[in-house]
């Protein structure tokens, strides 16, 4: 059965190569044998899951060792797959969502004339994501964590005609090198400490200590530091979350895969995996709830200022996130429910935004909601599977968001003491501000007087329904969205799966369960309420109104890239103009002026060579009385 | 008389013919004034023949004088021919190459 | 004693001689013929380089396959060869590499236009051309071999010559007279700098020779000089060593280069043909990062040890100042340049930590930056040679009319900015390894470089190969059969060695051991070693 | 009075003075080439003109080959390596260093008279073929009389007898056991050079005033010689070089009576002192080297690719016999002022170099900056000392010979195109010429696989064992800043497009091609498997004393 670990990586990269390589030959049915290959991939995951079901719940990580990597003396890193509850748990999700986005992409990218090599990075896309999941040790992680760097690069700049797209393709992947200096550097550190980067030395399994356990406490936060540092780059937390907004340049698709099967989740899963780490260093936990926290408010403000429904509902992915990376921060009392969360997330994530790109679709991508409104008449389904993702999102009780969220808050509670009433005020408001924006997103694009107008050419766009490629994946995420929370609630079944890899402990709540339960949906139903007062009522102007100092900030990403700007972009650039003026004048100048020296000084020695037989007869007498005199004094000396 | 002197006097000539060398213009004269270096190094090795009690000294001077003599044959070619050229024997008129 | 080390240089030798004998002309048959014969050569010289690498027995003698013919005896010189995992896998390399810049430049070296006075510029051009390239393959696999520390220097020094005039003979024609007076300049540039450098070797030679004569040695031959100072039988007094090890350093320095010696290789890369460049940069420069490995440690251990923590710092200066540098860059051909700047910093700084980790990866970074390197700079100079131009604000939207270009030159791209899979990534983090377990300070701060890396690559791609169409881009055919006959290899071995590069560890590893052991030192331990899992026991 | 009783004595017994000795077998070299210079002049004589060439031709390299053959037998004998001995009363000494000398400025002289003999690159002048001497020496610059001259095709055919003349004492010179020898030999080969240098077709007037000039100094500097060979007289007693040394070194003591310690002291200092200078103007080191690049390019080529060449060989091997037979108990004395002298030398050798736009001033130049790379070999007072000069000296005059060779060849209406830029982009109207020259360059710079890398490190190698480690690095540091100009020149002719109306190569006859090649071989040869020849310089290098 584990050798069939392997085939989960290989089926998609098999299926990146073959259409990379096959050439048009491909092109009228390599978009099919992409969405197969997933499938096939989420078929392997399937018989493994079970496989592991069939075990008792103590003995249910499996690896499988393929062949020695890069192997030096006390440095062994291995081509190893190991593949537990949790790596599990991000096969399904990622092979599952991942299958039903390549489903919509056959619809979506019907018309592109590059759609084989789409569906190529798409398959790359899971294979890397994958890999990074089922990776037996950092190293292997690392190499999925740039694999997905890579596909990330390759698909928010698939249209690379368009310059913003290849800048915004070039940015993610910098911002993600950020991170990734990160994982490296945590990964020498290791190293160093330990000798290994392995998982099972390092973090132990089943129940076996691992080596972390002897290691001082101030190695351990600076290992978790520079996880944490990945995880921000990985998963847009603040400070690295730059990239993400930009990152919507890609075709919507590729939105919805990094936003809710891949990429961002990697982060999540980062920390989560290193949980033996994070345990042990108490100061590293810190910053990964300050991270988590900070992130969740950043994003949820972010989303209520755009316009641009793919960017509103980025800024709710990261708040989203930021909600996880807070859980898991929380320690054993919230590693299942970070999880939790982000396989739900996954769900209604994926739905919105394939949603959103039907939107878009059928509006002659046209992605500002101040142009649409009333949509709710012309594409039905997408109205319904929009409307039950909107709904698991702000965490309408009964649906996936909701028992996700609940827990999530609850354990930041938990976390006792004035720390615990931060993080939790905070994740109340978050859920209240996120019941507004998304409210804010569903009227403008559904409800209310329709908006558009015919664009420059003076087409006016027709709204319709997308084809059943594109509603199909949307129908079945919808109910994804909407069963999975209760599912996995029910009887704790997706604590009791994790519990073995990641622990837990329940925490000692300041508030009853049911009283976080009530203030969350009270907050909920707050924001909504709200947002419906503002945009519900009142005709939305077609040119956004000046707004509030926080508004205006707000649609520039609360200054984000004003501030790399200033701090790292115009430095930078001044630094480097220097030293291309010093490479040229300074160190080359000062060669250049030494042989220019030596020139001179010939030029003026030669005039001593004037020709006048007399004058060259004065320097050999000179000479002589010179050669006399030395030699002369050197003996009396 | 203590020979010695002679030795000063020797050097002296010598000296002086050097100075000649590096002062005057004109070829002939500049080419003197080595000849006089030449006879300051004979009066010399006569000196030391002298001092020394042996003949060798004496024998290097009738030496020079033959070779000084056939030094005079190529100088004086050599100078001539360059004076039928540019009519002037100033040793400083004749300085095209340099540098 | 088996002459196959000595084939393996003659064959390229003769192959040169034999080149430029061709009978000259400008008639395109006789061009093909010359090429030809040229091609052939190489492809036998890179069957016998591979003869020997298989035929090397890692866990055997340090040096195997050793031939020894008496040469100088009056200076005790012999011709010796030999190989170590080190020397076989770079002369590999080389072998390699040489066919690839041939096919490369193809058509570089076809006559030109008559020149101002109706002279042909140089009937026997295409001859000279192949031919030089063949001699600096030659030159360059005996200094791989050579195990007699004057032996090496002379091939060191003399394959400066025809490299010069590889340089200053064949740039791209498209510049005219300004850019022929470029080229001399970097040409000369070129040679001075590295004739300086061997000129203070030469003194440093001459003082080994002098002082290991002193003490009943007088010899050049390194196993002896090696192993005499290894078991103190040759002392070298504190100050001589350390003299003499900053002699040989300097020439390898210059050569390699390090920060502050490298003004002469943006010059040199940036005027020559791409294929000229490729050689520079993956062939010849390696020649002194590997002499920094074989002789510098070998010979001086404890000068070696003592200015290892200067060298590092030069090194980590090199790669941040390369990589900013490059960022900076206008031209093409400067970019890559300043990039293999930054690159030879890690490959010194993997050297001169003293690690095993860290001087295997140097190792492999000097074969996988040669690989990776040559991808990128080929297929920059088919792109180049399209548009005659080095200017990256020339480009724009390549990849729209050349997908196959733009997509080889995106692998070189991210092959140098050694993301994993690719084999960069496989020598720079055992670089960044090694030097983080014994200096972290340093290592941390070369983790920047890969940041800077993505940073100048993919900015080089974005400018030149994405957005819209610039005019003068947009009839640029794709890349032809002969250009992927180049490209495609490299890229297969540069994925294949990132993702198994075992074979080539297992050849370097016993030697790396050795020149540790050379310099008494070991990895520094783990603080709280854990037992590593690797083979991954199963359940 | 005293002295009378002395000729009194030596009058005394007149009747019975003793014939002296002479070895004629073992001086065969010398004598053959005098010879065959005497029978040069007498060939002038009574041949007819137009036989001269020819049979002067085939006389001088009989000669010359002749003598060389008397050479190789006498080292086959084994003459000069175990047995070494004085010769004539024991004024010139046969032994290793000599008979190498002796060797290489035979062979060189070969050489050089294979471009003398030269008669295809100058135009028919009165239809008789030209060689690259005045029609008529006498005759004014521009005069009636030279056009005459030129009418009627005469020719100088005096050179090669003057050169064997030359040739003659240069044999001599490093042979000479005393300084009376020397001085007639230093004589003896110069008188001859400095008619030679007057003697070029074309560019009279250079060639006239490099002519006076190299007298007038070569006179001064002899004088020099002279006066120095005289206080060492005085000093010792003696002018044989072997005495001297015993009355330095205290085996003898004849130091006359009237003078002082101190003054002896003088004497022999100065002395010391004078003679150097006498040889330092020889192998043109600074600051007694004005001459050289005025003359180097006032003579007809040939000529100074001969000088170039032989001279320095002669110079620098008695110099060697000089310090290390008479001179070694001095060394504390003179050895900082060589240090000075040969570090002056090179650097500003190498530094006036580097501005030159005439090739035979560049040359000039680069002699002397070899000059003080020799200086260093001749310094390190040690076996490998004299054996790595030896060594140079034939590595350098054959690459010398060579250039000088290919500077012959490149011509314009004017003759010779020595202009710098006039060579621009020779490599490609002729790849060949350009490449052997760039050759030749390459091992003037001393790039390894050449001979001059192997000479360079004989020589650096002598000096560092010999204690002159800071030496070798101004060597290493100035050779440097040579190989700037030596690389100046090939990129000129390599890398520079050609002057429309620039020089052409013109196609030599066999001899100056045989020059050319044998220059290569030696070049190439000594580079790559110099084995044999350095242990040849090794086992000659013991002086007899």
């Amino acid at each position: 059965m584990n050798s069939l670990i392997p085939l989960l990586v290989a089926a998609p990269l098999a299926g990146a190569a073959l259409l990379l390589l096959g050439g048009r030959a491909l092109d009228r049915f390599g978009h099919w044998l992409a969405t197969a290959l997933a499938a096939l991939s989420f078929g392997f995951g399937l018989a493994l899951f079970s496989d592991l079901l069939g075990r008792d719940a103590e003995h249910r990580t499996v690896t499988k060792h393929l062949f020695s990597w890069i192997p030096v003396n006390g440095f062994q890193a291995d081509f190893t797959f190991r593949l537990d509850q949790l790596s599990m748990t991000f096969v399904l999700l990622i092979t599952g969502v991942g299958t039903l986005i390549h489903l919509y992409s056959v619809g979506y990218m019907a018309h592109d004339e590059r759609r084989r090599r789409f569906f190529a990075y798409l398959n790359l896309f899971l294979a890397a994501m994958l890999l990074l999941v089922v990776a037996d040790n950092y190293l292997l992680l690392y190499f999925g964590w740039e694999g997905v760097g890579l596909a990330s690069y390759l698909l928010i700049g698939f249209w690379q005609h368009k310059p913003s797209a290849a800048t915004a393709a070039k940015k993610a992947f910098i911002v993600n090198r950020v991170g990734d200096m990160g994982l490296s550097i945590a990964i020498m550190l290791m190293f160093a400490e330990f000798g290994s980067f392995a998982f099972g030395p390092i973090l132990g399994s089943e129940g076996a200590a691992g080596g972390a356990h002897q290691a001082s406490e101030g190695k351990l936060t600076a290992i978790g530091l520079m996880l944490l540092l990945a995880a921000c780059g990985k998963s847009a937390q603040v400070p690295l979350q730059s990239w993400l907004g930009d990152a919507m340049e890609g075709p919507t698709p590729v939105s919805a895969l990094i936003h809710a099967a891949t990429m961002v989740t990697a982060g999540v899963y980062l920390i989560t995996r290193s949980s033996a780490i994070f345990d042990l260093a108490p100061d590293a936990q810190t910053a990964v709830v300050v991270v988590g926290a900070v992130t969740l408010l950043f994003g949820a403000i972010v989303g209520c200022a755009k316009d641009d429904i793919k960017k509103a509902l980025a800024g709710s992915t990261m708040s989203q996130i930021g909600y996880m990376v807070l859980a898991a921060g929380l320690g054993p009392i919230g590693y299942a429910f970070a999880i939790m969360h982000l396989v739900t997330h996954g769900f209604f994530k994926a739905g919105l935004f394939l949603g959103a790109g039907s939107v878009m679709h059928g509006m002659n991508d046209e992605v500002n909601m101040r142009h649409y409104g009333g949509l709710r008449k012309y594409m039905p389904v997408t109205f319904v599977t929009f409307g039950l993702g909107y709904l698991a999102i702000i965490g309408f009780p009964g649906l996936s968001g909701f028992f996700s969220k609940d827990k999530i808050i609850e354990a930041a509670f938990a976390k006792g003491g004035t720390e615990g009433w931060i993080l939790g005020l905070c994740a109340l408001v978050g859920a209240a501000v996120t019941a507004f924006y998304m409210t804010r997103v569903m009227v403008l694009t559904f409800f209310g007087e329709k908006r558009w107008q015919p664009d420059e050419e003076g087409n006016a766009p027709h709204p319709h329904e997308s084809p059943k490629t594109m509603t199909v994946p949307m129908v079945l995420l919808a109910f994804g969205s909407v069963f999975a929370g209760g599912l996995f609630a029910f009887n704790d079944s997706f604590l009791k799966w994790l519990e073995p890899v990641t622990g837990h402990e329940e925490g000692n709540s300041p508030l009853a369960p049911l009283t976080v339960t009530l203030l969350t949906t009270a907050c909920m139903l707050a924001g909504v309420a709200l947002a419906y007062l503002v945009y519900g009522r009142s005709p939305v102007p077609v040119v956004p109104p000046v707004g509030s100092p926080l508004t205006r900030a707000a649609r520039r990403d609360l200054l984000q890239d004003d501030f790399n700007h200033a701090v790292l972009v115009r430095p930078g650039s001044a630094l480097t103009a220097t030293l291309v003026y010093f490479d040229s004048r300074g160190l080359d100048g000062f060669v250049n002026g030494l042989a220019a020296t030596i020139g001179g000084l010939s030029g003026r020695l030669r005039r001593v060579q004037n020709g006048f037989v007399r004058s060259y007869a004065l320097s050999m007498f000179g000479g002589t009385l010179v050669l006399v005199a030395t030699t002369l004094l050197m003996r009396s000396v | 008389m203590n020979p010695v002197n002679y030795l000063y006097l020797a050097a002296l000539l010598f000296t002086i013919g050097a100075a000649g060398v590096l002062i005057r213009r004109n070829a002939i004269v500049l080419f003197m004034c080595v000849e006089l270096m030449l006879n300051a190094s004979n009066l010399a090795l006569v000196t030391f023949s002298r001092l020394h009690g042996t003949l060798d000294g004496q024998i290097i001077a009738f030496f020079t004088m033959v070779v000084a003599a056939a030094e005079v044959v190529v100088g004086l070619a050599i100078i001539v021919s360059i004076f039928r050229t540019r009519h002037s024997a100033s040793v400083d008129d004749s300085n095209l190459m340099k540098l | 004693m088996s002459a196959l080390l000595s084939a393996t240089c003659a064959v390229p030798a003769a192959g040169a001689v034999l080149t430029a004998a061709l009978p000259a002309g400008s008639s395109e048959s006789r061009r093909r013929a010359t090429k030809a014969v040229a091609l052939g050569v190489s492809a036998v010289t890179l069957v016998l380089a591979a003869v020997v690498a298989a035929r090397f027995e890692p866990h055997g003698d340090r040096y195997q396959l050793t031939e020894s013919y008496s040469w100088i005896r009056s200076f005790g010189i012999t011709f010796s060869l030999g190989v170590d995992g080190i020397g076989a896998v770079l002369a590999l390399l080389t072998a390699v590499l040489v066919p690839m810049v041939m096919l490369a430049s193809w058509h570089d070296a076809d006559p030109g236009p008559a020149g101002p006075d109706g002279t042909f510029e140089n009937r026997r051009r295409t001859q000279a051309f192949f031919a030089l390239i063949l001699a600096v393959e030659a030159m360059v696999i005996v200094s791989f071999y050579a195990t007699d520390v004057f032996l090496f220097y002379v091939f060191f020094e003399a394959m400066l010559i025809p490299m010069y005039f590889l340089i200053g003979g064949f740039g791209d024609r498209a510049g005219g007279p300004e850019s022929a007076r470029q080229r001399s300049y970097a040409a000369v540039k070129f040679l001075l700098y590295n004739l300086l450098g061997g000129l203070v070797m030469l003194a440093a030679v001459i003082g080994l020779y002098v002082v290991a004569q002193d003490q009943g040695f007088g010899t050049f031959d390194l196993p002896t000089l090696a192993s005499a100072v290894a078991d103190g039988k040759l002392q070298l007094s504190g100050t001589a060593e350390k003299a003499l090890f900053l002699g040989f350093f300097f020439a390898f320095a210059v050569k390699a280069p390090l920060w502050p010696l490298h003004t002469w290789l943006p010059n040199a890369m940036g005027e020559a043909t791409a294929g000229t460049a490729v050689l520079i940069t993956a062939v010849v420069d390696k020649v002194g990062t590997f002499a920094m490995l074989r002789f510098c440690l070998g010979l001086f251990p404890h000068a070696s040890k003592t200015f290892a923590p200067a060298i590092l710092v030069l090194a980590l200066v090199g790669i941040v100042y390369g990589a900013l540098l490059a960022v900076g860059q206008k031209d093409i051909k400067r970019l890559v340049a300043y990039a293999s700047i930054s690159h030879f910093g890690f490959i010194i700084m993997g050297i001169f930590a003293l690690t095993s980790q860290g001087q295997s990866g140097a190792t492999l970074y000097m074969v996988n930056h040669g690989l990776s390197t040559a991808a990128w700079m080929l297929v920059a100079g088919f792109l180049i040679s399209r548009r005659g131009s080095r200017l990256i604000a020339d480009y724009g939207g390549v990849q729209k009319v050349a997908p196959v270009l733009a997509g080889t030159f995106l692998i070189g791209s991210l092959a140098t900015l050694s993301l994993p899979g690719l084999a960069p990534f496989v020598s720079e983090f055992l670089v960044l390894v090694g030097t983080f377990t014994r200096y972290p300070a340093i290592g941390i701060v070369a983790t920047f470089g890969i940041v800077l890396a993505a940073l100048y690559a993919l900015l080089l791609y974005q400018r030149t190969m994405t957005g819209p169409v610039k005019d003068g881009v947009r009839t640029m055919p794709d890349l032809k059969a002969r250009e992927l006959a180049v490209v495609a290899p490299l890229v297969a071995l540069t994925v294949l060695l990132g993702v198994y590069p075992k074979p080539l560890t297992d050849l370097v590893n016993p030697s790396v051991n050795a020149t540790l052991s050379q310099v008494h030192e070991t990895d520094p331990a783990p603080a709280h070693p854990v037992a590593a899992t690797s083979g991954g026991e199963q359940k | 009075m005293s002295a009378i009783a002395v000729l009194a004595a030596a009058g005394g017994n007149t009747p019975s003075i003793p014939a002296p000795h002479i070895e004629y077998g073992q001086l065969s070299p010398m004598l053959v080439v005098f010879g065959a210079a005497v029978a040069g002049i007498l060939v002038e004589a009574f041949v007819p003109r137009r036989f001269r060439h020819w049979t002067q031709v085939t006389l001088a390299l009989a000669g010359l080959v002749g003598a060389f053959v008397a050479v190789v037998v006498l080292a086959v004998q084994s003459h000069g390596f175990t047995r070494i001995d004085l010769l004539a009363m024991e004024s010139v000494a046969l032994d290793g260093p000599a008979l190498f000398l002796q060797g290489v400025i035979l062979l060189a002289a070969v050489v050089a008279v294979l471009t003398y003999a030269e008669r295809k690159l100058e135009p028919k002048a009165g239809g008789l073929p030209a060689d690259a001497f005045a029609a008529q020496a006498a005759a004014t610059p521009g005069g009636e009389q030279e056009r005459a001259a030129l009418r009627a095709g005469f020719a100088t055919s005096e050179v090669f007898p003057l050169t064997m003349f030359a040739v003659g004492g240069m044999l001599l010179f490093p042979a000479a056991n005393d300084l009376l020898t020397m001085f007639v030999a230093l004589e003896v080969f110069s008188l001859p050079l400095y008619l030679l240098c007057a003697l070029a077709r074309r560019r009279r007037l250079l060639s006239q005033e490099a002519a006076v000039k190299y007298f007038l100094l070569g006179a001064f500097a002899s004088a020099f010689f002279l006066f120095g060979t005289a206080l060492l007289y005085g000093y010792a007693g003696s002018v044989k070089l072997g005495d001297i040394g015993d009355v330095i070194s205290g085996k003898a003591m004849t130091t006359p009576a009237q003078l002082s310690s101190t003054q002896s002291d003088v004497l022999v200092l100065t002395g010391l002192a004078m003679l150097a200078v006498g040889l330092l103007f020889k192998v043109a080191a600074v600051p007694f080297h004005s001459w050289t690049p005025d003359v180097y390019q006032g003579a007809p080529t040939p000529v100074t690719g001969f000088m170039a060449a032989a001279t320095k060989v002669a110079a620098f091997g008695a110099f060697l016999r000089l310090f290390y037979v008479a001179f070694p108990g001095l060394r504390l004395d003179w050895r900082p002022v060589m240090w000075g002298v040969a570090i002056l030398t090179m650097v500003v050798g190498a530094v006036l170099a580097v501005t030159q736009q005439d090739v035979k001033r560049l040359l000039a130049y680069s002699s002397i900056a070899h000059a003080g790379f020799i200086l260093t070999g001749v310094i390190a007072v040690n076996k490998q000392g004299i054996s790595s000069v030896l060594f140079y000296l034939l590595a350098y005059s054959f690459v010398t010979l060579g250039a000088f060779a290919v500077v012959t060849l490149v011509r314009d209406s004017k003759g010779e195109a020595t202009h710098l830029s006039s060579w621009a982009g020779l490599g490609r109207r002729s790849p060949l010429v350009a490449a052997v020259f760039a050759l030749f360059l390459l091992a003037f710079a001393g790039i390894p696989l050449t001979s001059g890398f192997t000479g360079k490190f004989a020589v650096f190698q002598a000096a560092a064992s010999g204690g002159a480690t800071p030496l070798v690095i101004v060597g290493v540091l100035s050779s440097a800043v040579a190989a700037f100009f030596y690389i100046r020149v090939i990129v000129l002719m390599f890398f520079s497009d050609p002057q429309p109306g620039g020089p052409t190569v013109a196609i030599p006859s066999a001899f100056t091609a045989t020059a050319i090649g044998v220059g290569v071989v030696v070049t190439l040869g000594l580079g790559l498997l110099p084995q044999y020849f350095l242990d040849l310089a090794s086992k000659a290098s013991l002086f007899v004393r």
